[in-house]
């Protein structure tokens, strides 16, 4: 923190203008949102009659150019020296006004905006009468915490021209590439062993029809070729310190325990005695305590299961001399980075058990699951066969973990359903049926669906393709899921379908399959401990939550944490790498001069009132926030509270412990409230809401 | 009836966070559900900012009814939830000397989508001014003056 | 005249929501931006919608701060009511000509303050179907929250009276302005020439455009609008409130005999929007939906539908194949529904209003002014759609929003965050400082 | 009840012709763009989703595809150009071939071979029987009567009309079992069958309902598709009855004067015989109208057939007028050797058998209809009477 910038926050608080508050109220009518509930002419009207307030105005738009230069001009032209506007949340435009008041020469935080949108007309849409009233009171609090208001000034902080991105799938890939190519150094930290996330699993994806590794490979080589970008694969944050600009975050890596590749790399796994589920081909087969998770990934090489690895030795015996170390440890280091971009991605919705026959027939599989059945490289050779037989009838069942009903869906440990929409399933199924049908050419498939969402670019197609390829499209009705069972011993396949076909008018429609895939949905991977580090929410949906989703959609409430990909929601390859990059073009925004300014909002002393009585250094969360420090002035020394603005968050824990008032913070100090209360409770001057 | 009755109906503050509670609020505008209008939302960064001595004022100064809507331990400050819960607690300690229905002060822990808590609480409180009615003004020690008993609203502001 | 020079990192074609995130994005980047748009005002389509799903905020508000930032933005240069003529390249970056149309309006002079648009004497309607700004004066200012928010000269109409010469306080009319050119030297063009609208004449089953209580998404979304015609809903033949609406889906979209195969992704999404803002506009009228597939797979737009659902607006699955009118104009569907018992009927439905729920197609002409090659659906063609959405296979020419796809708001404003970064990223490397071109890896790749 | 699916039905229905349907998406614009659908009858997407679901039971004992007359607004308009009026097509040769116990007329739809070649067998019968049975050749003057005498060609008639009337009752019996007798929702008493029985008389003669199919034009002269089709059924039905209930009147050696009914008839049904084969055979070349798009070797057939009959007819005339007894002979035969196949495989088995279908549809779905009414009064009225 330099000094400097210290000696300015100090200076701000202490020497405010002296002068008298011209105030100018506006109100904003938000083309009828407001005004067709509270009338706003006579809300400027009578607060117009207010003392200090210079002008008072209502007009349609306030955040418009013409509005905000209505704001402007009276600056200018009527020396108005703060600012009340009553208009929508004070989460759409608060800095939409402030940027006006900078534009217009005013300190931009002599500005209070009160939500009379959210507040006042939306919720009391019943009683106008009421909620003009309301709004009066509301706008008269604003004015009467704009005489106490004082300049402030941000803070102003050096930022680490370097980003971590959390997550190696392909959104965090492709946000670390934008960075590194914008000329931010980027840390990227994997919690697996290997990069490339879900996408490595894909099969092929839509709608370029591109098989998935290879698109990967090529994103994965241009990151490697980044000098700016290092890469922890099997690492997790553990921890971080700090704010926007200055993170010092704390990742712990767990060891691979193989160094390099090396040639028997097979004779190594083959005598490991362990075997266990491989989540790379989702249960599908089984892999070692030592293995490779996929053929050519990124790493290359073995990795060792810890979890399961009992150590026994085997594998150190067949292979190279000192290539696996069973004594390796799992590491901690920090590195101090200016933001954070959370790309951790999802994970597929896990079905219930007997949910549509899950678990409970062995003929039913999900479609992650096809996506390594039909992989030439998965756990069948990409040959459509299950049990050792050739596929000969399939039925896709789409939406399963997506928008469910509740009372007709489980929902899950949280309580709730997944009412959303996963947004990739259906043309993934349809994808999938095309590859079907390439790869067993007589197969009899069924599309049983709810609505056919080929709502993108060329995503239609697929629908129409896998038409003409013959697949038998059944639509269901929401409230009655198609029911999967088991058939009759004699029966030529072993499972039935059975669905109510909107399509046929109602008709109860009986399939034999031989194997049901499950359509599932995304659910976010969990990462309450990501959450918790960062202090992101996640939305009901429990994917992470942005701040707005139209003005913002990337960032979070937290400054200097962004979203890429489906940690944010479900989407697709090419959304993923577009919010991705949108993600890194907000990072570049943020910290690419190398330094970030924060809002003023911290505590401050009044050396005036201080006594030092050190009750807020006691209570003080933070570390290094505040302190005593000793003065000496005119031979006397004494005890002063000393704020360090960078490390206080402005929580306020001091300011109600002060014995003598001494502490605020800037921006919402405690007079200013007080003035507030006494307003809204003060009666109105000549008003005439009952007229 | 005179209209400075009228406009003095009974007031509810509700001290609601950045962070969390004013934003819940926001939701339910965007809802556009409906709760009386009496009720006056600040927005505060912390509500761990207002010693028990600012409850105690707005109580004297018209607010009958005061929910502080913080975000719980989901606060983004930390110390903030411990540190609020004291002073709400101290100040029922005050509340009582001065013969005030510690019901009227509240603390909640309202979320960014806390639609239907926000709602509660507000009906909650809007139920409890029913029953009990206006804070009895100027506040003083309970020995001073009697105990008022719950009346009609406007029966109140004449007494006063 | 003399030629107005600009050097700037990037520009930016179009001035719609992608145009001016994308623009926003560079210029916060610390990149020197010059957005050229060819209407007197950005904001494009999004400035003429009513509110925005899924959060049902009033479209103006999100709109006008964009527009106002983009217009006070440091490092953007705007050029509005101006027109591409050419592009060439040079060297490593390109030189575009630019012709800035004539307003009759001296732009630095001009206040907004519409002294001359109330003396204008004449009137002229635009398009009867495009009641969005029904009518102008000669001179007028294109709407309330215009940027810039400067007067301009519909010269075809004008009679010349004067009137508005006297009238200005700040002398800025000039019947003498000529054509201006600028040259523009940049090292990256960025697309986002956005869409169209299907026209409401399309298709011959829907009346050809004749029927007057046949309307387009587009037309409801002014009369919901604050901003809009009436102020209210009302139908165009009588002005009458209407009391059943239907909403005809994939009026546009998914429909060979169109040419058009693709979804236009927005119109699910509108449709429930304007529904749910028809209920609060007209409680009593009775709102109907006709789809093939409700798509709302964005973030929050299922729980949207469902809450459509519950509030009553009717949701039929069937495609419209014929609307007609009665002897008082009242539109007539006919539709095969399948009714809740399961039985399947061909229906002729009478309604008040039809809202065509029209769908997007590819706006400008990217191919012929920029070169880069356009898919078979009319919108710009990628070659590494998944993963470099954004760069074309012109080197140092990108794209963002709807001239890549059909794309709502929110998708729009992520792409315009993607081709901010490509250009960025392009900008930094040594392509974009001229050494060399940037290689693309050059692959055939099968769409769909 | 649980319907079993079989989606490879499809393949075994393109065998009769182009169909494109699997693209379809069910939007239902088919249907409701139908002229001919009802509010109680939709069609044809109703047929369209038992194709692809392969209920081929369901669809045997519908009667919903002879309703319609091929306007082609369904094909015209569909958003994924499933042309679902050829499939429609399609379907009535699958029936056909299903109502027909004999097989034949699955093998003719099925294969040019086997419909080429029965008709060129049939031609080669009617040479040989020519040459077993044929009079003298009188050639100084045309003597008609004389190389084949009236009544043996009248016998023969009779012999044709009943060998085509058996094949087609009984396939109209098959097609009344399969569609009215085997629903096991309504059972039509007899009464109804006569009190309906003016829908069939209806039907046949006016062809209304293809009437209906040129919807947006107004006017007999208009509706240029019913008008031209009407033509040439009345002819060729006038044709038909003058060639086997009067032959002996109709083939004469005597010249009519210009004046006489029995010229006047034999011209106009040549003319709108002759018109109606062209305008059929150049619709289809051109492909002009939705109908004519798609042409199976069974639509070409048939007028092909008829127009060789029609030409090689008015060949006969003209050289009997030219007194050119040899051509006229010669022709003559050669008009039995087309005419013949034309009447005794296209009418039970071939494209001609939907005259009697189409007509027969719609009297069984009256019937079926006023069934279901009167069992519906009857099951309500003493509900009504509480």
């Amino acid at each position: 923190m330099p000094e400097e910038n210290v000696n300015k926050q100090a200076q701000a608080g202490q020497n405010p203008k002296d002068e008298e508050p011209r105030i100018g109220v506006y109100v904003c009518n938000c083309g009828g949102n407001i005004g067709d509930v509270v009338k706003c002419d006579m809300v400027a009207q009578t607060l117009g009659k207010l003392p200090n307030v210079t002008v008072a105005h209502s007009n349609m738009f306030m955040c418009s150019d013409p509005g905000q230069k209505m704001i402007a001009d009276d600056i200018k032209e009527k020396g108005i020296n703060r600012v009340v506007i009553g208009a929508c949340s004070i989460f759409l435009h608060e800095q939409t006004f402030r940027r006006t008041l900078e534009r217009a020469g005013l300190n931009p935080y002599l500005y209070y905006h009160v939500g009379l949108r959210e507040q006042v007309s939306w919720v009391h849409h019943g009683t106008p009468k009421e909620a003009t009233e309301k709004s009066i009171r509301m706008m008269a609090a604003g004015i009467a915490k704009a005489r106490n208001m004082k300049p402030l000034e941000p803070v102003r902080l050096p930022a680490h021209r370097h980003a971590l991105v959390i997550g190696g799938g392909v959104a965090g890939l492709r946000s670390a590439l934008d960075l590194a190519r914008r000329g931010l150094q980027v840390t990227l930290v994997e919690k697996s062993h290997y990069l490339g996330g879900r996408m490595a699993q894909w099969e092929r994806v839509f709608p370029t029809n591109e098989e998935a590794r290879p698109l990967l490979k090529r994103l994965i080589d241009q990151v490697l070729a980044e000098p700016n970008i290092t890469i922890h694969t099997g690492a997790q944050v553990a921890g971080a310190k700090g704010y926007v600009g200055n993170y010092t975050v704390t990742i712990r890596q767990q060891p691979r325990g193989v160094r390099g590749t090396f040639p028997n790399e097979q004779g190594v796994m083959d005598v490991c005695p362990i075997k266990q589920r491989c989540e790379f081909n989702y249960g599908l087969s089984t892999r070692k305590a030592i293995y490779r998770p996929y053929k050519e990934c990124v790493p290359e090489g073995l990795v060792i299961d810890w979890e399961h690895c009992t150590k026994c030795g085997e594998c150190v015996q067949v292979a190279p001399e000192g290539m696996i170390n069973l004594e390796e440890e799992a590491h901690e280091f920090t590195v101090e980075v200016g933001a954070v971009v959370l790309a951790t991605g999802f994970q597929p919705y896990e079905p219930f058990y007997g949910e549509m026959g899950w678990k409970e027939y062995p003929e039913v599989i999900t479609l992650p699951q096809l996506h390594r059945l039909l992989d030439d490289e998965g756990p069948s050779d990409g040959k459509f066969y299950w049990n050792g037989h050739p596929v000969r009838n399939v039925a896709l069942i789409h939406c399963v973990g997506s928008r469910q009903v509740e009372g007709v869906h489980r929902a899950q440990m949280d309580g709730e359903v997944n009412n959303y929409c996963s947004r990739v399933c259906c043309t993934a199924s349809l994808s999938m049926a095309s590859l079907i049908r390439q790869k067993a050419p007589d197969a009899k498939i069924y599309e049983i669906y709810e609505d056919i969402r080929a709502y993108g670019r060329w995503h239609e197609d697929y629908y129409t393709r896998a038409s003409k390829n013959n697949v038998t499209f059944l639509r269901y009705y929401a409230e009655e899921i198609p029911e999967v069972r088991r058939a009759d011993e004699k029966a030529e396949n072993p499972l039935l379908v059975k669905v109510r076909d909107h399509l046929t008018w109602g008709e109860e429609i009986e399939i034999p399959v031989d194997l049901v895939v499950l359509s599932v949905g995304m659910m976010p991977n969990p990462v309450q401990d990501l959450m918790e580090i960062f202090k992101v929410t996640p939305g009901s949906d429990r994917f992470l939550l942005e701040v707005h989703p139209k003005l913002r959609p990337v960032e979070t409430a937290v400054n200097g944490v962004v979203l890429a990909g489906t940690a944010q929601g479900p989407m697709n390859i090419q959304e993923s790498c577009a919010a991705a990059s949108a993600a890194a073009a907000k990072v570049s925004a943020l910290i690419e001069q190398a330094k970030v300014e924060l809002e003023p909002y911290v505590a401050h002393v009044d050396p005036d009132q201080c006594q030092g009585s050190g009750e807020c250094v006691k209570v003080c969360p933070q570390e290094e926030a505040i302190e005593l420090k000793t003065f000496s002035e005119n031979g006397r020394t004494f005890q002063r509270a000393v704020v360090t603005p960078a490390n206080c968050n402005g929580c306020g824990v001091c300011v109600s412990v002060c014995p003598n008032r001494a502490l605020d913070v800037q921006g919402w100090r405690l007079d200013e409230y007080e003035a507030m209360v006494e307003a809204i409770a003060a009666d109105i001057p000549a008003w005439e809401g009952a007229a | 009836m005179s209209t400075e009755t009228e406009n003095r109906s009974a007031k509810i503050l509700l001290l609601a966070t950045l962070s969390g509670g004013y934003r819940g609020a926001d939701m339910v505008g965007q809802g556009h559900m409906d709760y009386p209008p009496n009720t006056y939302i600040l927005p505060v960064m912390s509500a761990a900012i207002f010693p028990p001595k600012f409850y105690i004022d707005a109580f004297n100064k018209g607010f009958d009814a005061i929910t502080v809507m913080y975000s719980g331990t989901d606060s983004p400050y930390k110390g903030e939830s411990e540190k609020t819960a004291e002073i709400i607690n101290e100040t029922y300690g005050k509340m009582k000397e001065l013969n005030l229905d510690p019901r009227r002060l509240r603390l909640a822990a309202i979320c960014t989508v806390c639609v239907r808590p926000f709602l509660e609480e507000v009906q909650r409180a809007e139920k409890l001014l029913e029953e009990i009615g206006s804070v009895p003004r100027p506040l003083t020690k309970p020995q001073a003056v009697p105990a008022q008993p719950a009346g009609t609203q406007g029966g109140i502001f004449h007494a006063n | 005249m003399p030629t107005e020079h600009i050097k700037v990192d990037a520009l930016v074609v179009g001035g719609g929501i992608a145009g001016m995130q994308t623009a926003l994005d560079l210029g916060d980047q610390g990149y020197q931006v010059a957005l050229v748009e060819r209407q007197s005002s950005i904001g494009g389509k999004m400035i003429d919608l009513s509110k925005v799903f899924p959060t049902l905020d009033c479209c103006s508000c999100i709109t006008t701060p964009k527009m106002s930032a983009t217009a006070h933005h440091d490092n953007i240069n705007l050029l509005t009511y101006s027109e591409i003529e050419s592009i060439n390249r040079n060297g490593n970056g390109f030189t575009v000509q630019v012709t800035k149309k004539p307003r009759y309006v001296r732009e630095d002079d001009c206040t907004g303050c519409r002294s001359c648009e109330l003396v204008c004497p004449l009137e002229v309607s635009e398009d009867e179907h495009e009641f969005g700004r029904t009518s102008h004066r000669i001179v007028y200012v294109p709407f309330s929250t215009a940027v810039p928010q400067k007067a301009v000269v519909d010269i075809d109409n004008c009679i010349f009276c004067g009137k508005c010469i006297q009238a200005c306080p700040s002398d800025a009319i000039d019947f003498t302005q000529q054509p201006e050119p600028v040259e523009i030297e940049t090292r990256s063009i960025v697309l986002a020439t956005g869409f169209e609208t299907t026209p409401i004449d399309a298709k011959k089953e829907y009346g050809a455009g004749k029927l007057r209580n046949v309307i387009s998404g587009m037309m409801m979304e002014r009369l919901l609008a604050p901003t809009g015609p009436y102020g209210r809903v009302l139908r165009p033949s009588d002005g009458k409130m209407p009391a059943s609406i239907a909403y005809v889906q994939c009026a546009g979209s998914r429909d060979q005999t169109l040419g058009v195969t693709y979804c236009s992704r927005v119109c699910c999404m509108y449709a429930i929007k304007q529904a749910m803002l028809l209920s609060g506009a007209l409680p009593l009228a009775e709102i109907t939906i006709y789809y093939m597939d409700i798509r709302t797979f964005g973030k929050g737009y299922e729980q949207f539908y469902q809450n459509a659902k519950a509030m009553g607006v009717e949701f039929l699955k069937g495609k419209v194949a014929r609307i007609t009118e009665d002897a008082d104009q009242n539109p007539i569907v006919r539709v095969e529904l399948i009714d809740e018992f399961g039985k399947t009927r061909v229906t002729e439905r009478q309604h008040d209003l039809v809202v065509l729920s029209v769908g997007l197609l590819p706006g400008g002409n990217p191919q012929a002014k920029f070169g880069v090659p356009v898919g078979e659906d009319g919108f710009i063609q990628v070659p590494d759609y998944n993963v470099f959405p954004a760069v074309t296979s012109q080197p140092g020419i990108f794209v963002t929003g709807t001239a890549l796809g059909p794309m709502d708001i929110v998708d729009s404003i992520m792409m315009a965050g993607a081709a901010a970064s490509a250009t960025a990223s392009y900008l930094e490397s040594s392509n974009g400082s001229g050494k060399e071109a940037q290689s693309q890896p050059e692959r055939s790749v099968e769409y769909a | 009840m649980t319907a079993r699916v079989d989606p490879q039905f499809i393949t075994e229905l393109k065998k009769y012709g182009e169909v494109t349907i699997e693209s379809c998406f069910n939007c239902g614009n088919c249907t409701a763009i139908c002229p001919l659908s009802t509010e109680e009858t939709p069609f044809p997407r109703t047929n369209l989703r038992l194709v692809q679901l392969g209920l081929c039971d369901k669809l045997r004992e519908s009667l919903d595809p002879w309703l319609c007359y091929y306007c082609g607004d369904c094909s015209a308009t569909c958003p994924r150009q499933a042309e679902p009026g050829e499939a429609q097509m399609t379907m009535r040769r699958w029936l056909t071939g299903q109502y027909d116990w004999t097989g034949l007329a699955r093998l003719f739809y099925t294969s040019a071979f086997w419909e080429v070649g029965s008709i060129l067998l049939v031609g080669a019968f009617i040479v040989w029987m020519f040459f077993l049975f044929a009079g003298p050749m009188v050639t100084d003057h045309v003597a008609l009567n004389t190389f084949a005498p009236v009544e043996r060609i009248h016998y023969g008639d009779w012999v044709l009309a009943a060998f085509l009337s058996f094949f087609l009752l009984s396939n109209v019996v098959r097609m009344w079992w399969f569609t009215v007798a085997k629903d096991s929702k309504v059972k039509v008493p007899f009464s109804v069958y006569v009190t309906e029985a003016w829908n069939l008389i209806v039907h046949f003669v006016t062809q209304k309902q293809f009437e209906k199919c040129d919807e947006e034009q107004k006017g007999f002269w208009q509706k240029k598709r019913w008008r031209n089709h009407w033509f040439l059924v009345s002819g060729y039905v006038l044709m038909f009855v003058m060639v086997v209930g009067f032959l002996p009147w109709f083939q004469t050696d005597n010249i009519y004067p210009i004046y006489h009914p029995q010229r006047w008839l034999g011209y106009y049904a040549t003319i709108v015989l002759l018109y109606g084969g062209f305008d059929i055979l150049w619709s289809r070349i051109k492909k002009e109208h939705q109908s004519h798009r798609f042409s199976h070797l069974s639509d070409w057939i048939f007028p092909i057939l008829l127009l060789l009959t029609t030409i090689s007819g008015i060949l006969v005339h003209t050289f009997r007028y030219l007194d050119l007894p040899l051509p006229t002979y010669y022709m003559y035969a050669a008009h039995m050797v087309v005419l013949t196949p034309m009447l005794v495989l296209e009418v039970p088995f071939g494209k001609w058998s939907h005259l009697a279908y189409r007509p027969l549809a719609m009297y069984f779905h009256a019937a079926k209809a006023k069934a279901a009414q009167l069992q519906e009064s009857l099951t309500t009225a003493p509900a009504a009477a509480d």
